[in-house]
């Protein structure tokens, strides 16, 4: 196994797709002869040249809006959003668009198109270049999200998201795009969409989490643990929509309690979908209240901030705590 | 031509009648679509908005399926590829990216047809359109736009959208070829469309064609006009309707007397009705539906959703 | 006090705080001569003049950007949207711009802006013409959400969007509009954003529920108490944020069971930030789970099957019944 | 001009120093900017993007507070009544219907005043441009829309934006009059941003200036421009540098000698020292600015996640 950082696994994804199938093509700003801003495209231009890795106009409807007509002429898209808030400009085709024209054609149109972006905070960037936009497309009914949070789930879940026939949205936490080198298989690599993993087993109280805030989560796991206070199962949701509920409801059964984390503001945030799941399924099996540990409702603020923003790993034990003495 | 205004008229009847629901009238545009639609080969892509509704009669698609459609039937939607017509596109100018994609993926596979868009001139103050033709421009691609400046969007006329009298000085800032032509002559529209999709098939990239016309009818069946238009404006273009003009040009010509003008009305007045019960005795929909169709691998929550809603209310 | 429906309570309400504050401006597609296509704006251009009540091009993005630019200049803007799926084009300056500004000034910018649009299904409509959007709104911290259910609210609500120092979104049920006409007082009415309404009072149940489900939600409590099976408390949230959370946790903790309705799709719906209050906050009075009934995960469908998707008073009273059996 | 270099190239050297964050630099852009802005009078409004990000120096503002803008420091942020200067719009072309809506606003009110907006050569690409231009020319708004056309969009070329080589030529499609200029010429600049103003601020309706420079620069500090430039055309262009050229036509004229030029030099340099000593030294933020500017009447529930926070974690 090659041992490469979350962005390089994108990057052996996307080539790795490209090369079994000529059908994919990559396009966004940028992602052609720079190989994109933070290096996830690169090279894909001279292995597979000009039509099928394409620097586009300064437009993201434009660039979501094109790809859903090259999906209905047998493309398979892979749009990049330069960051998470530049999808915004797009967010009606998606919704109005790509989300439909499947069921908006009797289900004879397939819409093969990924939208990967990079999201979340804690790069000290202007405004702008750090929001967690993942409920939103969690709540367009035809859209599948995927957050990878290591290397080889990156690889896996961008395979799974180009070869899936329904549109899915990729949300890459870009303040682990280097943070680490880990190994990645080598070859072919898939990580089926909808499928959770435990990452860190337990059996005190399950930390629910996803994307950027694998890191904190563990780390969280891993201060109770050596305190000898507590076990935490750490479970990585992976993909959003559709959700592994049995995944949550299982690790949940067990230990009883459960703490939500998340980068992204609290109200109406995906939190609250895998707190609601527990508080329809699960509610017999908890033995504390559950809690949400996520950024506040404000806007992302700036990034001298930022570290009092995004969950840190104090305040996730801090609400595990509070669950454990239930 | 007949077939449409036969179509239009009986639409508005029909939902007189309560057969169909809201419907967008399209009275006085049949000149533009069936000259815009006859200029293509059976290979080329349209891209009709709300105001192209029954382009698909062109193309041979049965009645039935359009007046579904407005049924809200879900019969009423077709296979794309199957007519190389998209869906009706319902927020306006939100499929010029799409034609826009299309004739992109065209290009890029080497198949030598085109892309041809239908949208109004409100669209032309949408960003969704703004970002169709940049695209269009910067890649070159096989596609011909069709603005119908009917001089209004609903009850805002055409000026009141940038200032502009003329759109298709919209073409100029893509650096699109671009000509106005009399949307009300099919067979200047034909003209048109047919040397715009020669040179795009060819690789001399897309353009862009303003068609004026004029919307002598409500907006769509819910509409007052009488509010914003001027009774007499609508009563002059009515007399220069296309279908009249067209057809008192061919009866000077001789090619159409009025047996064969009659001949034509009766056929089509005959396909309508017969789309409309066909419409009408199609099985009341599944409600199934709602679930099968929107992914083409399902979330199991939502076949669990399926299952029991179907089960437990036997969807009362 | 006048009897009108809730559309001309809206009218009313505008009426009054354009009359009010010259500073108050609408803007809109066809808002003027038309009076909007649900005639909300209807006499506004007579009364107000061309400078006031403004028809403007067909570009959403454009009408909130204008309308952020006019708030920089000291005016009061009112944007109507069309219908609610016609809003997506303008999420982008929503979420990028409208619930930022007077963060990003430190404070010292306002943006009373107002974006009020029809929203919901059952109007037998073409496709995106039935959306219920909420939760996009809900989820951008720095807007506030308002969904009035009756006539004196939507004129109460209005009003209180229009006089709040933020930007506040008000989603006016369109099934509702010409629904039935009720008392709405005359003169100036002002109902407080942030302030549920109990509008049944029950013991067994409560039914939490806004906007175009009051309706539904009225009729399964009424089946049941007529049915002596049961009393159930209907509680109208009328402002989704901020969200009347004492209100919700108060009549849970008496009736100790919820049902919560709405008719935008279930995942990552506000429903789900209701459940996950009552999991955080509310779970040591639950006797029963939490159960959502809502639009199903898939877009709205062809009008023909909308009736099967609109959450009924039997889907409601089945999982009242559900709840109660615990 | 000399001032807005000096503010960059230090930004650059302080950027890599560690004491500001990613900095977007405008080296050779400093003619368009202050030669525009002191075109303006002081009432009317400049909506900045991130490339114009300094502008504020030549209104006085402190270039402490650019410098904390660039470290993420609360104080960065000004209010933008008192300097009427917009804050900086970090999403691309999306300032623009500000600009046309201030515009509007100002011309509603009867005051006398317009309002200019830079963007760059990508932005014309967006919706967003398309919409506030729209919406500028519909009503007539008292509006500069200044296009700063430096050949690039990060790694993507002008011409590759929508096939336009003149972007001035988007102008038609908005009935809008439209010049193009030399944006290295602070003179022309100043001049047809007068000639703009004036005729805005006299209701002759918005105007595009398509002023024409190169960025022979990286777009920020993380950018890599070696994979995607000519390293000879940059050269080419560092060669003909806007500050260069008009301190040795000034000194020709003999308006300018070398004493006065490095007395000016130093005085910039002394001022940004001074300003980044100032930005350094402002104290840590306090985190519950994080809840505070939100709203104007906040949430109870934010109200209540600040205070268990504050107290809670003690900010760890
Ligand atoms: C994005 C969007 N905004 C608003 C509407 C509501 N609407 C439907 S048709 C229409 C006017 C369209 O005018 P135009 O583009 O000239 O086309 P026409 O109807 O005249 O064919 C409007 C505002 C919509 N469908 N989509
Ligand atoms: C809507 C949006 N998309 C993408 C970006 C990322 N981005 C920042 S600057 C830039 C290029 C802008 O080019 P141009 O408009 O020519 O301005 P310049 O940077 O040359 O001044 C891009 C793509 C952004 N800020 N906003
Ligand atoms: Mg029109
Ligand atoms: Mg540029």
């Amino acid at each position: 196994m090659a041992v490469m950082t979350l962005v390089q696994a994108v990057n052996d994804g996307l080539r790795q797709e490209m090369a079994r199938d000529e059908a994919v093509m990559v396009l966004g700003e940028d992602v052609g002869r720079l190989g994109g801003v933070f290096r996830a495209t690169d090279g894909l231009l001279d292995e597979f040249g000009p039509d099928r890795c394409v620097d586009t106009p300064l437009a993201e409807a434009g660039i979501v809006g094109t790809a859903i007509g090259l999906a209905l002429a047998g493309w398979r898209p892979i749009c990049e959003m330069q960051y998470e808030a530049f999808s915004y400009p797009a967010l009606d085709q998606v919704l109005s668009h790509l989300s439909r024209y499947r069921w908006r054609s009797g289900g004879a149109i397939e819409m093969p198109v990924v939208i990967r972006m990079p999201y979340g905070g804690g790069v000290r960037a202007p405004e702008l270049h750090e929001d967690s936009p993942e409920a939103f497309y969690a709540h367009a009914p035809g859209i599948k999200v995927a957050t990878p949070s290591s290397p080889a789930d990156a690889k896996g879940l961008i395979a799974a998201a180009v070869r899936d026939p329904d549109p899915v949205v990729v949300l890459e936490p870009k303040a682990l795009y280097r943070a680490s080198a880990e190994p990645v298989p080598d070859g072919e690599h898939f990580v089926e969409l909808g499928r959770a993993v435990v990452t860190r087993h337990g059996t005190d109280a399950t930390l629910i989490s996803y994307g950027a805030m694998l890191p904190v989560a563990a780390a969280a796991a891993e201060r109770l643990s050596e305190r000898g206070e507590a076990e935490v199962e750490v479970l990585d949701l992976r993909t959003l929509t559709p959700l592994d509920e049995e995944a949550v409801l299982d690790s949940v059964a067990k230990t009883g309690r459960a703490v939500i984390v998340h980068e992204a503001p609290r109200t109406a945030g995906f939190g609250a979908e895998v707190a609601a799941l527990l508080a329809e399924r699960g509610i017999l099996d908890l033995r504390a209240p559950v809690r949400r540990v996520t950024g506040f409702d404000v806007p992302y603020p700036y990034w001298s901030l930022e570290d009092s923003y995004i969950p840190s790993a104090d305040r996730v034990v801090e609400a595990l705590e509070e669950v454990l003495r239930f | 031509m007949v077939r449409l205004r036969t179509y239009d008229e009986r639409s508005v009847v029909y939902h007189r009648q309560g057969r169909i629901g809201t419907y967008a009238i399209f009275w006085g545009h049949e000149a533009l679509q069936a000259g815009a639609v006859h200029a293509l080969e059976p290979e080329d892509w349209v891209f009709p908005s709300y105001r192209e509704s029954a382009i698909g009669l062109l193309r041979g698609m049965p009645a039935a399926t359009l007046f579904a459609w407005w049924r809200g039937h879900p019969e009423g939607w077709w296979d794309p590829r199957e007519w190389r017509i998209a869906s009706i596109a319902v927020p306006v100018g939100s499929h010029v990216p799409h034609a826009a994609g299309m004739a992109w993926g065209l290009k890029l596979r080497g198949e030598p047809s085109c892309v041809l868009a239908f949208f109004g001139d409100g669209a032309t103050s949408t960003g969704a359109f703004h970002e169709g033709m940049t695209f269009a421009a910067a890649k070159q691609v096989p596609a011909v736009f069709v603005c119908n400046n009917n001089s209004w969007a609903i009850s805002t006329p055409t000026v009141a959208q940038s200032g502009v009298e003329r759109l298709v000085d919209k073409a100029v800032g893509y650096g699109m070829e671009g000509v106005r032509i009399d949307g009300s002559d099919p067979i200047a529209v034909r003209d048109a469309v047919r040397d715009a999709a020669t040179r795009a098939r060819a690789g001399g990239g897309p353009q862009f064609i303003e068609a004026v016309t004029f919307r002598a009818a409500p907006h769509a069946t819910a509409d007052d006009p009488s509010r914003y238009m001027d009774p007499a404006q609508v009563r002059a273009a009515r007399e220069r309707e296309c279908i009249g003009r067209f057809e008192s040009r061919l009866s000077q010509l001789g090619v159409l007397d009025d047996q064969a003008i009659s001949g034509i009305g009766d056929e089509a007045l005959a396909e309508m009705e017969g789309g409309i019960e066909a419409a009408e005795s199609l099985p009341e929909p599944n409600p199934r539906q709602i679930f099968d169709t929107t992914y083409a691998l399902p979330p199991r929550a939502l076949r669990r959703d399926r299952d029991s809603a179907v089960e437990a209310l036997r969807w009362r």
